[in-house]
């Protein structure tokens, strides 16, 4: 398929959609409206999986496209919300660098994503291409939020930004093996890094792992 | 054995299977002998390995490359074991964290075969996270707040690494996915690795460029390397023999894998410049941050930074010489780094502290330990006639030999390391003993410390200057296989 | 570089070695039984008689050297290395024998067998001294019977690892904690530059056995590199100035007859090495500046080294003094040797030669006696310390007569073995002139007057030595108390005595002996520089018989002795001494100590004419005023140039960097993550700009 | 006939030597009084006193070992070896071929090394004192002595005393600048070696200023007298040395008759007695310096001979 065809646009759709998100969660103030707009990127996720799914007619890819809908969409920002609640965080973003600069910056890596993929040449389908961008510029936007962003449920936000951009690239190559077995594990894994966040009751950063005791501790300071 | 028989899958599922086992066993003594146990049928299976017709075989592939690994993780896997029988005699766990560790520690053992056995490189990504994850559980299991802290950082870095190495795993597929069709094979490292020189180039670099910052968090090459002193000085004394010993070599040895599949195409970029730059990086950084350790079981861990950054640069230098140092390097720093700290970490207990000040003159309060530590530690500095020399001469030599400016930033950090070492043997070993702690572990334990340090240090001695004809062509063979 | 041409036919490990030549088979059998007794002194180290078994066996192994080196050097260094069944992982290991590591084995085989020796009859030190000893012996010997870079590495290194465990025998003293710290980093330091020297010509080899780089020697600046190279790793071990630093500290701190072994062979091995690299696998056609840098260094060692052996007040650390002047000789000669076969004058190059390895046997021989003779006195009056001795040539005359003819020859006093060596030397760098090039004849003039004056330091210093322990009164209870030692130490003291007064009477015998290791060094089938009993120099204008010189000494002193007693026969009387007229208080039974000529004193002359300016030699004299009833102070200092220039400024280096580089290991996880965020955002632009460019 | 005749100048000229040497003392300290107004000793004194100390008995300290008692007897054997290499009045004696500078060197350092170990034996301030000042002089005085016979060597090609003397007699090389600067240095060298004025004086009384005499405060009898005389020998050897070098006219050449041996001994005489002279002028013209200035003093030598060595270098152009 090439362009000018409706699976590519939609495909791309979606996945511009999802890019688009991650300019927003950078761009976002508040905690709350970040997490929705994860919420709102993992349901696009789902969307993008699910018509992949159509598209390559790989069933498994609907199951991808449901569990990433339910962890995605529905369970981990509930959950999320349930701890901004819970540990009564703070409702507005700390940034280590500010949103104008970062959106800057997160700008400049989309650049560097397009750069890095320009010069593969047409043996490969434009659709991965583009793809491939995308999907790259997202996973780079999500290393910036967790950078940029003090907040320990915020740079959670990052990390599954960047677990997003992996599986949407996942998706987006046709007749990729074990999809469903890598982005469950993937997912296991940003499910345990939520499970961190509730388990050591990480207030504010993740570099104080805050169990009210913990000193700054790094081994050896005398 | 019969021909089909799934021998790595055995070497796989063994360790878990035996860690169903070990969630049974509730008292301290037979779950420790348990894990001996269990430990020592994986190697026995694994040196199966050296009669294995060798090949693809379904997920997995075995060849000279990662077979040597692999029996070395088992044999490393045991010793610690049997080190652990007496280690956590001291450590003093709750039931819980017992099962824990025992657990945790034979899923880490089978995931490590499975991450070096992997012939498809989606389930190599699998078996590495579930290894990390295993040791996340592993350093956090004393649940102090420097445990826990250590672990955390563990989980993170290294979570982010492994989804861009993720990232990278599907790049690659993209790049074979025109020549492949549906199905495994595409992930298949053999397959790639045969598709390689048709793939196209700049897709080929982009997924090595994510391998490599991805694997080489878990290979704790600078600049990626900040879990590592901090999860290896505060997880279990055992275990830091494990994490440094097998688990930077798995990942090592997925980036070589990767390195190999990019090195096979003419007009991708060398992967070797790449490798070089983290190897220079790691040895410039870790052999002066060695000179401000205070904390014996952190200097080792620096050290351990120090040796993979010299391995990634003798394969970064490629060419079948500079594989082969590599190679050695590997193995030779797996025996004796976790003879090393199977020594400092019995230093440790019986000094009730793991502060260097704490522990001195160990050879005059316990010579047979004192005297093994020093060798080991000369074994770790690269003094003959350990492994460590013949691959570090080796290194040195190809590095003058091909690439001469290479001579004065690797003899520099080479000397100034091996200087940093020589102060901590002098410093633990030599002078004026210090006092031992009121609940040092029973005398028996120091049997379990030292059969393991000397069964490590007689085959590093071996393996740099008695090798036996098969195992040296075989590791000949494994040098020509990284390109 | 090629992986085949790697050692012995690269991978292919072969086996199929030639029938080994017996002289070989013998070597690799010392070897093996050297190995043996250091794995058998481990269990039974505590068992008395273990040491007995260990030096015993030493000793004979030490005797099979002596064998196995005089066999390769008269009937002809075997051709063919022996292939051993094991090896690197890339190559069997193999041993071989050439004219000039036959040589050095010998002057190994002496001084092991001396060294061994005395250690029988010396009481046993603790155990942990035992298993080392003949792995030292080892390393050395794998190190000489090396056909190829990786095992003479390996020999050189296992020799410095385990004399470090001899040096730090007795840890219990911080002192030689430092010192076996420092010496052990020399070590790694001299390993870490000779690695890439020898990388350097596998390179154009393309293979790391000798045959291969000798077939292939480097030019312009790779080679200057090598001689860089070679300097620095073998000048470290060796103690050549600026690298020998760690010298007088380490060779006193391990057991007498180590240090003996650690002067008398270690060093030699170390000057080995840099023959083997500079003047064999360099290839004859370097040019003749080569030698420069080799004249400087030695001859800043000879002066630095006997200048400083005139101010130490331990007698071990003295005689560690020296030994750094004595490889200055050896490695002058080596550099003219250099220049002389840049600027093809065969003959002389030569006479150089002979006189370095000449030197580097004779100083072998007789620096062993003395450290013997240390370890004997520190045996029989319980101190090492100048000021604690005195007058022991009543007590312990055996040794006392030992220790004159070592002394003798350490001044370089004709007709002993030291003044044939210093003769040759001498004459070769009279003929320096004959290179014609005024900046290396004015170089060669310099060095010729800076060698005399050291060989005149060195008389001064051995004077001084022999003066303040043996003659005069003793000062210290303990000293008074003297009494000989042992038979065998005794016995083992005279065998080198023995030797260095052969040695000094044949030396043409033994250029003779030297030829095949002058064929390796000079590149050409070279006469040496002797004729019968003669030494000859400038195409045999100038000569030496030093049995000539023997014969006339002893004639004329039986003669004069027998003249003068006829003509006055009265037997001598013993008298208080005269001292004019002053008569120290009753001070004990041996007068007052602090009347006697003290070390500081003696070397106050030498302290102030050169030590002020070389050594930064201090020293302050308070009196008392008049009528104060304290005793007045008298202290001396000094500071050897290399701890501020080289070594102090390169801790401080370290220490800013490593101060740098801690700033990266105090991090936030967050900042962590920047890190590997900027190392892939970093590499991913460099990808770009690749794959754009 | 010609081995006979090398023996027998060889014979002769031992001879001569130690019936010299005595005088040569004699003379140097009779001129010296002259000189200053005195009318002196005869110049055979010193002769008598070595045979009146002969005859004494020896007296040694309790605490004195074999070496006071071998010392003397060595250091006059190493004298006398040396001396009888030095060439008089004729060349080609028996031990010419022996006759080599640095051996010379050589000997002397065993003389001065058996006199200061006497001086060290009995354990004394004084001997010690001036057994360290001894060996410091050496240090200083044999580098310049070196780069002297470097220059001869340069120009002789050889460092053999009787062939480089029989060169410059021959007179191929003509005056040159480099041996006069070899001369200025040699004749220091003399002076240090053989503790005269200004470096040591050997007619001093003060012990704290002494060198030589300092070690030789222990010794009576024979062994004072084998001491002097040993000093004697030195002083003659130098002189005749420097003699033979820098003033080779008129001994007799190689394989010559009696009658040429005469002449030769005349020759030597005259030359000999000029020397005298002129140390005893030097000596009473000039004050004895700190014994701290001597390394100066020295090391002016030192600078003169490097500096003939390498006029020779630039001027002979050896390429």
């Amino acid at each position: 398929m090439t362009f000018g065809q409706l699976p590519y646009d939609v495909a791309h759709l979606l996945g511009g959609g999802m890019l688009l998100l991650s300019f927003m969660l950078l761009y976002q103030r508040r905690v709350g409206a970040v997490i929705n707009a994860l919420a709102m990127q993992g349901g696009i996720l789902a969307a993008a999986a699910a018509w992949q799914g159509v598209v390559q007619d790989a069933p498994q890819l609907f199951l991808t496209a449901l569990i990433a809908f339910a962890a995605k969409a529905v369970l981990i920002p509930l959950a999320l919300r349930h701890l901004l609640r819970r540990l009564d965080l703070h409702r507005t973003v700390e940034t280590a660098l500010g949103v104008g600069p970062s959106m800057i910056a997160g700008v400049a890596l989309v650049a560097l994503a397009i750069l890095v993929v320009l010069p593969i040449t047409a043996g490969v389908r434009a659709i991965a291409r583009e793809d491939l961008a995308l999907a790259l510029s997202v996973v780079l936007l999500g290393m910036l939020m967790m950078i940029t962003r003090r907040n320990a449920i915020l740079q959670v936000v990052g990390l599954m930004t960047l677990e997003n951009g992996l599986i949407l690239a996942a998706v987006g190559v046709a007749g990729m093996p074990l999809v469903v077995e890598l982005s469950t594990a993937a997912l296991v894994m940003m499910l345990l890094v939520v499970g961190g966040v509730f388990v050591f009751q990480i207030r504010e950063r993740f570099d104080t792992v805050d169990i009210g005791f913990l000193e700054r501790h790094r081994g050896e300071s005398p | 054995m019969p021909a089909g028989f799934p021998l790595p899958w055995a070497l796989v599922f063994l360790p878990w299977v035996g860690a169903l086992l070990l969630v049974a066993l509730p008292r301290e003594r037979p779950a420790a002998l348990a894990n001996i146990a269990v430990s020592a049928a994986g190697f026995v299976l694994s040196l199966l390995l050296l009669w294995h017709p060798g090949g693809t075989q379904g997920w997995t592939h075995v060849d000279a490359l990662n077979l040597p690994l692999v029996v070395l993780s088992f044999l490393v896997g045991l010793t610690t074991a049997v080190f652990s029988l007496g280690a956590i005699a001291a450590e003093r766990f709750d039931l819980l964290r017992l099962r824990a560790y025992h657990v945790a520690f034979q899923v880490f053992m089978g995931a490590q075969a499975l991450a070096l056995l992997a012939d498809n490189m989606g389930v190599m990504w699998v078996a590495i996270e579930i290894a990390t994850l295993a040791s996340v559980l592993i350093v956090a299991v004393h649940g102090t707040p420097p445990a826990i802290e250590a672990a955390w950082k563990l989980f993170i870095l290294c979570g982010v690494g492994i989804a861009l190495a993720l990232f990278g795993t599907i790049v690659l597929y993209l790049a074979a996915q025109p020549f492949v069709g549906h199905g495994d094979s595409g992930l298949s490292w053999t397959v790639l690795h045969g598709l390689a020189a048709r793939c196209d180039p700049g897709v080929l670099n982009l997924a090595f460029v994510f391998l490599l910052v991805g694997y080489g968090t878990k290979a704790g090459l600078v600049p990626l390397h900040s879990w590592l002193p901090d999860a290896e000085a505060e997880g279990p004394i055992a275990i830091s023999a494990v994490l440094s010993g097998l688990l930077l070599n798995a990942a090592l040895h997925a980036v070589l894998r990767a390195k190999a599949i990019v090195g096979a195409h003419p007009d991708a970029v060398a992967p070797g410049p790449f490798l070089v730059a983290f190897g220079l990086a790691s040895l410039g950084l870790a052999a002066f941050a060695l000179w401000r350790r205070r904390d014996a079981r952190r200097f080792f861990a620096w050290s351990s930074i120090e040796h993979m950054g010299l391995a990634a640069l003798a394969f970064g230098l490629g060419g079948a010489t500079a594989n082969l140092a590599g190679l050695l390097h590997m193995l030779g720093h797996s025996l004796a780094k976790s003879a090393v700290f199977f020594g400092v970490g019995h230093a440790a207990q019986l000094k009730g502290s793991q502060k260097v000040a704490d522990i001195g003159g160990l050879a005059a309060s316990h010579p047979g330990l004192g005297w093994a530590l020093a060798l080991g530690i000369a074994a770790v500095a690269g003094l003959p006639p350990f492994a460590l020399f013949a691959s570090e001469f080796l290194l040195l030599v190809e590095a003058a030999a091909t690439r001469w400016w290479l001579i004065l930033p690797l003899g520099i950090g080479l000397l100034t390391a091996a200087a940093a070492k020589i102060h901590m043997m002098q410093a633990l070993c030599l002078g004026d003993p210090t006092p031992d702690s009121d609940d040092a572990p029973p005398a028996w334990t120091e049997r379990t410390t030292l059969g393991p340090i000397w069964l490590h240090l007689g085959l590093a001695l071996a393996l740099g200057a008695a090798l036996p004809a098969p195992l040296a062509a075989l590791l000949d063979a494994a040098a020509r296989i990284p390109g | 570089m090629a992986l085949a041409p790697l050692g012995a036919g690269g991978y292919t490990r072969s086996r199929e070695s030639p029938p080994p030549v017996a002289v070989l088979t013998a070597l690799a059998l010392c070897l093996g039984v050297l190995v043996l007794l250091g794995a058998l002194a481990v269990p039974l180290g505590r068992h008395r008689q273990a040491g007995r078994l260990v030096h015993g066996g030493c000793l004979i192994v030490a005797l099979g050297f002596v064998a196995v080196a005089l066999t390769a050097l008269l009937a002809g260094a075997p051709a063919e290395p022996l292939v051993l069944p094991f090896g690197p992982p890339w190559a069997a290991a193999r041993l071989g024998l050439d004219g000039l590591s036959a040589w050095f084995l010998l002057l190994l085989g002496v001084t092991g067998a001396c060294a061994s020796f005395f250690a029988l009859g010396h009481p046993p030190g603790p155990a942990r001294t035992l298993p080392p000893f003949p792995l030292f012996l080892a390393g050395m010997a794998l190190t000489l019977a090396a056909t190829d870079a990786f095992v003479l590495l390996l020999g050189f290194e296992l020799m410095s690892l385990v004399s470090w465990a001899l040096v730090a025998a007795d840890h219990e003293k911080p002192e030689n904690r430092a010192a076996a710290r420092l010496y052990l980093i020399f070590a790694v330091l001299a390993g870490g530059c000779l690695v890439p020297a020898f990388g350097l010509l596998a390179g154009n080899a393309g293979g790391i056995t000798f045959e291969a780089m000798r077939a292939a020697p480097p030019e312009g600046w790779g080679a200057a590199a090598v001689l860089a190279l070679a300097l620095a790793g073998a000048g470290a071990k060796a103690g050549l100035v600026p690298f020998h630093a760690w010298l007088p500290l380490a060779h006193p701190a391990a057991p007498s007859h180590v240090s003996a072994l650690m002067s008398g062979a270690m060093t030699k091995v170390a000057v080995y090495v840099l023959a083997r690299l500079l003047l064999d696998l360099c290839g004859p056609a370097q040019p003749s500046w080569w030698g420069i840098p080799l004249l400087v260094l030695g001859a800043g060692s000879a002066l630095l080294g006997a200048l400083r052996a005139n101010l130490e007040d331990d007698s071990k650390t003295l005689l560690a003094c020296s030994t750094i002047e004595n490889i200055g000789f050896v490695v002058l000669g080596l550099g003219l040797a250099l220049a002389f076969r840049g600027a093809d004058l065969g003959p002389l190059a030569a006479l150089a030669a002979g006189a370095a390895l000449l030197h580097a046997l004779n100083h072998g021989v007789f620096k062993t006696l003395l450290f013997l003779v240390a370890g004997a006195v520190l045996h029989g009056a319980g101190s090492r310390r100048l000021d604690r001795l005195g007058g022991l040539i009543h007590a312990m005359p055996v040794t006392a007569g030992c220790a004159l003819v070592g002394a003798a020859a350490a001044a370089s006093l004709p007709p002993l073995s030291g003044f044939a060596s210093e003769w040759l030397l001498l004459q070769s760098l009279l003929a320096g002139w004959r290179v014609s090039d005024i900046g290396f004849q004015v170089i060669t003039a310099a060095a010729a007057a800076i060698a005399a004056m050291a060989a005149a330091l060195a008389a001064a210093a051995m004077l001084r030595l022999f003066g303040l322990v043996f003659l005069g009164r003793p000062r210290s209870p303990r000293g008074a108390g003297a009494e000989e030692v042992s038979a065998i130490e005794r016995g083992a003291l005279l065998l080198p005595t023995a030797l260095t007064l052969l040695l000094g009477l044949f030396p043409g015998v033994l250029l003779g002996l030297a030829a095949p290791a002058l064929r390796v060094l000079t590149g050409r089938p070279a006469e040496a520089p002797a004729r019968g009993a003669w030494l000859t120099a400038g195409e045999g204008a100038a000569g030496y018989a030093p049995l000539a010189v023997a014969l006339l000494l002893a004639v004329a002193f039986l003669g004069v002795a027998l003249l003068v007693r006829r003509r006055s026969p009265n037997a001598t009387q013993r008298g208080p001494v005269w001292n004019c007229g002053f008569i120290d208080g009753p001070f004990g039974p041996f007068g007052d100590p602090l009347a006697q000529p003290s070390a500081g004193g003696i070397a106050q002359p030498l302290r102030r004419m050169l030590g002020e300016n070389l050594l930064r030699a201090r020293e302050s004299v308070e009196m008392p005023r008049p009528g104060e009833t304290r005793p007045g102070h008298y202290a001396s200092s000094f500071e050897d140039p290399s701890g501020p220039l080289l070594i102090a400024p390169a801790a401080a280096l370290r220490d800013r960097i490593a101060a740098q580089a801690e700033r990266l290991r105090d991090l936030t996880i967050r900042q962590c993550l920047s890190l590997s965020f900027a190392a892939l955002v970093g590499l991913l632009a460099l990808l770009a700009w690749l794959e754009a460019g | 006939m010609e081995t006979f005749g090398a023996i027998l100048t060889q014979v002769l000229h031992l001879a001569l030597m130690l019936a010299a040497a005595p005088l040569v003392v004699g003379v140097t300290r009779w001129l010296k009084a002259r000189m200053m107004g005195r009318r002196g000793a005869s110049p055979l004194q010193p002769a008598r006193d070595l045979d009146k100390l002969l005859r004494k008995t020896p007296v040694l300290a309790e605490n004195a070992s074999l070496v006071s008692e071998a010392a003397p007897y060595a250091g006059f054997a190493a004298c006398l070896v040396a001396i009888a290499l030095v060439p008089s009045f004729a060349r080609g004696m028996a031990f010419a071929p022996l006759s080599d500078l640095i051996l010379l060197a050589g000997l002397l350092a065993f003389a001065r090394m058996a006199l200061a170990l006497a001086g060290m034996d009995v354990g004394t301030a004084f001997g010690g004192l001036g057994a360290a000042r001894e060996m410091s002089f050496a240090v200083f005085a044999e580098p310049a002595l070196l780069l002297c016979v470097l220059t001869f060597a340069i120009l002789a090609g050889t460092t053999n005393l009787d062939l480089i003397a029989t060169t410059i007699r021959d007179g191929a090389l003509g005056l040159r600048v480099s041996l006069a600067l070899a001369a200025m240095a040699m004749l220091a060298v003399a002076v240090a070696e053989n503790a005269r004025i200004p470096v040591d004086n050997p007619a001093t009384h003060l012990e704290l200023t002494m060198v030589h005499e300092a070690m030789l405060l222990e010794s009576s009898g024979r062994h004072l007298a084998l001491w002097e005389y040993q000093s004697a020998l030195r002083l003659t050897l130098w002189l005749s040395l420097l003699v033979a070098v820098f003033l080779p006219f008129g001994a007799a050449p190689e394989a010559s008759g009696p009658l040429a041996w005469a002449a030769g001994l005349v020759a030597w005489l005259a030359k000999m007695g000029a020397m005298c002279l002129g140390l005893a002028g030097f000596e009473s013209a000039i004050a004895k310096m700190r014994v701290f200035r001597v390394p100066e003093f020295l090391g002016a030598a030192l600078l003169l001979a490097l500096l003939a060595a390498a006029l020779l270098f630039v001027s002979t152009g050896l390429a």
